[in-house]
């Protein structure tokens, strides 16, 4: 006969009682590191890696209330696996929008010459005026191209 | 090995069927259901509120037909005609594709087939139809402003100009609907995994079970990043900014890529619940355990979880890069995998079985043959060089109503005649229920599938006025509808006729091994007199088994 | 607590699998097989227990589950705007160097440091819930309220100094200005902000700072209302070391407004050099 | 899939045809299978209880891997056939094309423009460089089995080779607001003679209001001047001669000088009723003299109150000649249909 197993009593979750001073470090380390995350922003790394600094920063500190204050350390795998899947599911968001947004000018290569209409003056430029546009002057509202992304800058 | 001591399918009366506490007779008058928290009477609720959202659906769904009947635009004004493929699209896809069968059937049975009282949190579940009622009001509202008229997609920057509108409530509308869908979305998910009965493990859970789970997940993770989309739609509107309006530095395709984020898992929402009740009609009418049981229940969740990065397919003409849109078409062909694996079980389900041609049975097999036809129309979709050629023409929108209409909605129609013994202690009568669903088969067809030839031939979708050389599919098609909709309305009567004059229901007249038809029909408010244990897998119907191959 | 589903099942398993089918209500057909029934749940557990559940465990079981559940939506709510702003950064990221000036890192740090207090205080109290302690607990509550309060107080200030400064984005008159002082960033330097171009790019980090400092101003402000509500109900001793489950899901909830600002707060102050100003 | 009339026509088309084949052979299996099940093993006594199969690992691998490998073929087919036709030719003679709604506007290397018309010669490989002033469309040439979205702020481009002379339509492919299946066009494939006789301009001789007819369809300008819609433009049937009032309280008549007005600067004179800014766009500088009587010609053969004879050749001088100068009151960049 089956054997059977109780689902509830598989998934059964505790309540962890942490002692207090625990608290009191991790809220230390937070400190420290809203401090070090303060002193990096006026430093110029060059590149991407005052974004990479920030994050990585703000990574660490997020971890550390999700581990400690959330009691996430002490869960279950299935609490672990749902606290992942809302990162991980955000992170396919991020992960597969921008590799779009950064492979974009694969295809689209501003034309190469546009002759304006018989007395449109101004050729397209790189960085469009955009003013108070009369839209409905045909010509000057013809051509407003936008730089691709430069992620690296 | 089986002693049969009496015929199955007829109907059995108990000795003396003295009153029994049911979840129908629990209290009487309007309050005890509209304050109820009773997971079954709240799936009357949403019974009643989507058969509503259905009827006005098709209402807008026949005159768009009507209007293409011929080619130059007559029947309605152009602008009328966009709010009214715009305000189909809305209200099917919101109050009533995505509701129907996670919020009725689901709700109904999810805590039966589980073995629980009840879901694991009943007043969320209350409120979420009362979340749902207030998003569909406004909703309402918009109808009765004049509709909006930007498509059901709101692409921007079309929906942000002050040409279209009516935008933000509609935004408003679908961003509250969409807390509703993950409000049940998350029910779901906790009743799932901690109000199962004793000895249900995973792999002894009914498919049904594995599809609303696997629904469950992408209505919890992709409806709030929905809702944050027509959030800042609205407030781009409202104040002027340019979020996704190139003139202010804008991106439109972000928008894309953030609503279709959504709205291709949302896909997965509409039809994952489908697959779930033909899995369960499939076992119950061939008295066996779907085939290859275990693939078909990892296929949901595999669908739900790869359904989340295929939605560039969406955007293969939009002006995406070439590399994302080789990424997500290989993607896309991938998903099919899974969705072929269910078709192929299922049809091997039959084989050597004992197959029993009931109402519920023939939509499932309809459903099948449909779902086909759209899935496999989807590959042209997915496929890069093809979709340059057909997307945005009819061929799109035959493929996405083959699965939706052909799959979703006669899988409802299935499940709801082969619990409705259940769920209202009445049959249904079954000459009218067999002949509704040939008329339904025969009419889809009929109004789509010379979509598919007006598609290729390059007709678009969205189109007020038209070539004339496509005139003779939408003739075909306007005609297929009216049969369509013979076949949408004979349910609607029969069924109500039944509430009151059908035959009573034994308590399992299929003779169904699923454990919701082993408590008393109707069921009790606590769903089982007694609290049932599990020992056997899913759908066990006691005969010798042999495994082949 | 020692009885149990399990323990049940094994014992009415056990005694029914013999005859499963014999057991089975209605038993109209021998389909079906499979299914034993146990007797009904046993009222256990002193305290309040919804009637779907069989044991406080699995209630408690259930509303974590369905918190972390409610927390894993969040994340993906904040996610599109987070999406929104990787994508604006990375499109311009000139403009939005020149923005962050705008931001006072002073009142940045200062609500940075009030959200992790009030995140420790949050810890403190589900601890004197857990051993039962009521008077702390009161206190630590009282004290997470406090300081949700200083932030909304400190984000108001903010909020008008934005809108003096013509930085609302629903306003006629929106501009944002050269950021006094030095400019670290050599490619920002040479942005001409005046133009209607990068004023469109400024207005869209404008339009992503109000939108995800106002969703997470919402969210302190519904944080304030549980805490209250918990507060008073601690008064009136609803709460024990048997029975808090709300005080820790308020709490998963409160430190999840925590960890959304640990993010918000590099982001919109500090990347594009932290300026000190009130 | 209709008539193809480009270079890749073919290449897709056998793509296409393979799927419906694949499609078709896994449906037709499929529902054989099921039907011939359904009737043979039908249930024949209500207490039937089937052999019991639970499943077969090699069965449920193999129709793992066929599809999955039919698909692989599938996708690569599809993906090398995509780069092929999203990849523009080196010599592509690059043609400008604008939408807008509702309308499309095609402006070759030589400077002369079109609307809703795109010449183009035939077995040259042409590359248009599209963009948006308003929303989002989408330029779709069925014949050709092209299609690219049109995007305001961006270039998209869209690659072709005509193989076969004719007249094709255009259509717009992505919703873009009420009169979306208006915004229609005909492209025609040429041979080159014939396409550089077309660039200097060779026209027939015709009536001026027959002229103006084909002109008015050609501008787009009957999308919105229509019978059946009179809330975004007046129909020109028996407008000509009447008494209008404008929305400064002022009345004037339609008549040539009006007309004529009302095509170069919109926002002069706004009939009440209609939004300010108009939604009509200017035609300065795409309409020289002649073509502007030419017009004038056909609205006055629909009729109206004060016959004259066409005022052809009387040019009106015109004061402000700065194009574009009528001031879009709408908020910075918003697009020409903001309200002030």
């Amino acid at each position: 006969m089956a054997h059977i197993t109780d689902p509830i009593q598989r998934d059964h979750e505790e309540h962890h009682v942490i002692p207090p001073r625990n608290y009191v470090i991790v809220f230390g380390l937070l400190v420290v590191l809203t401090i070090l995350t303060v002193l990096a922003a006026n430093f110029q790394f060059g590149g991407l890696l005052n974004e990479v600094v920030a994050l990585g920063i703000a990574t660490m500190k997020a971890s550390l209330v999700i581990l400690f204050f959330m009691h996430v350390r002490y869960s279950t795998p299935l609490l672990r696996l749902v606290v992942a899947a809302g990162f991980i599911f955000f992170g396919i968001m991020v992960l597969f929008t921008m590799a779009d947004f950064v492979s974009r000018d694969w295809r689209s290569t501003p034309p190469r010459q546009i002759v304006a209409p018989v007395e449109q003056a101004p050729p397209p430029v790189t960085e469009p005026t955009l003013g108070p546009q009369p839209t409905q002057a045909v010509g000057q509202d013809e051509v407003r191209p936008r730089g691709t992304v430069n992620p690296g800058r | 090995m089986a002693t049969v001591s009496t015929p199955i399918g007829e109907p059995i009366r108990r000795p003396e069927r003295r009153v029994r506490l049911t979840y129908l007779n629990n209290g009487y008058g309007l309050r005890s259901w509209l304050f109820t928290l009773d997971h079954k009477r709240i799936a009357w609720l949403y019974l009643i509120t989507i058969t509503v959202a259905f009827m006005v659906g098709s209402i807008e769904a026949t005159l768009i037909r009507l209007e293409l009947l011929t080619p130059a635009g007559d029947l309605v004004q152009a602008e009328n005609y966009s709010k009214l493929f715009t305000m189909h699209g809305i209200t099917m896809i919101f109050l009533f594709l995505v509701p129907s069968i996670p919020a009725v059937l689901g709700n109904f049975f999810i805590p039966m087939m589980v073995g629980a009282r009840d879901v694991a949190f009943p007043r969320l579940n209350l409120l979420s139809w009362y979340v749902y009622m207030l998003g569909a009001l406004f909703l309402l509202a918009v109808m009765l402003l004049g509709g909006t008229d930007t498509g059901w997609t709101f692409y921007t920057p079309l929906s942000t100009t002050n040409y279209t509108q009516n935008v933000v409530p509609a935004a408003m509308g679908i961003l509250i609907v969409g807390f509703s869908s993950i409000l049940t979305g998350l029910n779901f998910l906790v009743t799932i995994h901690k109000m199962r009965a004793p000895g249900l493990t995973w792999f002894k859970m009914q498919l049904f079970l594995w599809s609303l789970y696997a629904t469950s997940l992408i209505q919890v993770l992709a409806t709030p990043v929905l809702a944050i989309t027509l959030l800042l739609v609205a407030v781009e509107r409202t104040l002027r900014v340019g979020i996704f309006d190139p003139a202010l530095g804008g991106d439109p395709i972000l928008f894309q890529h953030m609503f279709w984020f959504y709205s291709h898992p949302a896909v997965y929402i509409m039809i994952l619940p489908g697959m779930g009740v033909i899995s369960e009609l499939i076992s119950a009418f061939t008295r066996r355990n779907v085939f290859g049981y275990r693939f078909v229940a990892a296929s949901s969740v595999a669908i739900a979880i790869y359904g989340f990065l295929v939605w560039g397919h969406h955007l293969f003409v939009a002006g995406q890069s070439v590399y994302s849109a080789m990424v997500f078409s290989v993607l896309s062909f991938f998903v099919a995998i899974p969705s072929a694996i269910k078709v192929f079980n299922w049809t091997a389900t039959l084989y050597k079985a004992s197959v029993w041609l009931q109402t519920p049975m023939l939509y499932a097999i309809g459903f099948i043959g449909l779902f086909v036809v759209g899935g496999l129309t989807g590959l042209f979709l997915a496929a890069l060089a093809t979709d340059v050629a057909l997307s945005d023409t009819y061929f799109v929108v035959a493929h996405f109503h083959y699965v939706m209409v052909g799959g979703m909605l006669l899988a409802y129609l299935g499940g709801l005649h082969y619990w409705w013994p259940k769920m209202t202690g009445r049959m249904y009568p079954e000459f009218l229920g067999k002949l509704a669903a040939i008329t339904v088969f025969l009419g889809f067809n009929l109004t789509f599938f010379p979509q598919f030839v007006a598609g290729a031939l390059g007709m678009n979708r969205r189109y007020y006025s038209y070539d004339s050389s496509y005139q003779i599919y939408n003739v075909l098609s306007t005609a297929g509808s009216t049969i369509l909709g013979v076949g949408f309305i004979l349910p609607l009567f029969y069924l109500t006729w039944s509430l009151k004059f059908g035959k009573l229901a034994p308590d399992n007249p299929w003779g169904s091994a699923g454990l919701e038809w082993q408590s008393p029909t109707p069921p009790p408010p606590e769903n089982f007199e007694e609290q049932p244990v599990v020992l056997h897998g899913p759908h066990h119907y006691t005969r010798k088994e042999v495994t082949v191959g | 607590m020692a009885d149990t589903h399990a323990a049940q099942a094994a014992a009415s398993g056990t005694t029914t699998t013999g005859t499963p089918t014999s057991a089975m209500s209605g038993s109209d057909t021998h389909f079906g097989a499979g299914y034993a029934v146990s007797a009904g749940s046993t009222a256990h557990g002193a305290h309040a227990r919804a009637h779907q559940f069989d044991t406080p465990q699995q209630q408690y079981a259930a509303s974590n589950l369905g918190m972390w559940i409610f927390l894993a939506t969040e994340v993906m709510t904040f996610g599109g705007f987070f999406l929104a702003y990787i994508v604006y950064r990375a499109l311009y990221p000139e403009t939005f160097a020149l923005a962050s000036p705008h931001q006072s890192a002073t009142w940045g740090t200062i609500n940075t440091f009030a959200l992790i207090l009030s995140s420790l205080t949050m810890a403190l109290a589900v601890h004197a819930a857990q051993t039962g302690n009521r008077r702390r607990l009161t206190m630590f509550l009282g004290f997470t309220i406090a300081l949700a309060c200083v932030f909304l107080v400190v984000k108001s200030i903010e909020y008008t100094t934005h809108i003096e400064e013509n930085l609302w984005i629903g306003s006629q008159n929106f501009h944002m200005e050269r950021p006094a002082g030095e400019i670290v960033d050599p490619e920002a330097a040479r942005v001409d902000l005046d133009s209607t171009v990068q004023q469109g790019r400024a207005k869209i980090f404008f339009f992503l700072y109000w939108t995800m400092t106002g969703l997470h101003g919402f969210h302190v402000l519904i944080g304030i209302v549980l805490l209250s509500a918990l507060l008073i109900n601690n008064l009136r001793k609803v709460y024990s070391e048997n029975y808090y489950t709300p005080v820790e899901m308020t709490g998963l909830y409160w430190h999840f407004v925590d960890l959304v600002w640990i993010f918000l707060f590099p982001l919109l102050y500090l990347l594009g050099g932290a300026h000190w100003h009130i | 899939m209709g008539v193809g009339a480009s270079s890749v026509a073919f290449r897709v088309d056998s793509l296409f045809w393979w799927m419906t084949m694949l499609s078709v052979l896994i449906s037709a299996g499929i529902a054989i299978a099921l039907v011939t099940f359904a009737i043979k093993y039908r249930r024949r006594s209500p207490d039937e209880v089937p052999v019991q199969i639970e499943g077969a690992l090699r069965l449920e691998l193999t129709w793992t891997f066929i599809p999955l490998i039919l698909s692989i073929i599938t996708f690569v087919w599809a993906a090398i056939l995509f780069v092929q036709m999203s990849r523009p030719e080196d010599d592509a003679l690059e043609i400008f094309v604008q939408g807008r709604q509702w309308m499309w506007k095609a402006q070759h290397p030589t400077g002369q423009w079109e609307n809703n018309e795109l010449h183009v010669p035939v077995n040259q490989p042409v590359k248009l460089s599209m963009t948006s002033i308003d929303v989002i469309h989408n330029f779709a040439v069925p014949a050709f089995r092209v299609r690219q979205d049109v995007l305001p702020g961006r270039y998209t481009t869209l690659p072709f080779t005509a193989t076969r002379p004719g007249v094709y339509n255009i259509f717009c492919s992505e919703f873009c607001g009420a009169f979306h299946s208006g915004m229609v066009g005909r492209v025609t494939v040429m041979e080159p003679r014939e396409y550089q006789a077309w660039l200097s301009g060779a026209t027939q001789m015709e009536s001026p209001a027959a002229t103006g007819q084909r002109l008015a369809q050609n501008l787009g300008c009957t999308t919105c001047h229509r019978d059946d819609n009179r809330r975004r433009a007046p129909s020109w049937v028996g407008l000509y001669g009447t008494q209008e009032t404008l929305d400064t309280g002022e009345t004037v008549t339609v008549d040539d000088e009006y007309i004529r007005e009302s095509i170069l600067y919109p926002q002069r004179k706004i009939v009440a009723g209609y939004a300010r800014p108009s939604i009509m766009p200017t035609y300065q500088g795409q309409l020289d003299e002649t073509q502007l009587a030419q017009i004038i010609a056909y609205i006055r053969s629909l009729g109206g109150m004060n016959q004259q004879q066409p005022g052809g050749d009387s040019s009106v001088p015109s004061t402000d000649a700065t194009p574009g100068l009528e001031p879009n009151s709408g908020a910075p960049g918003g697009g020409a249909q903001d309200e002030p």
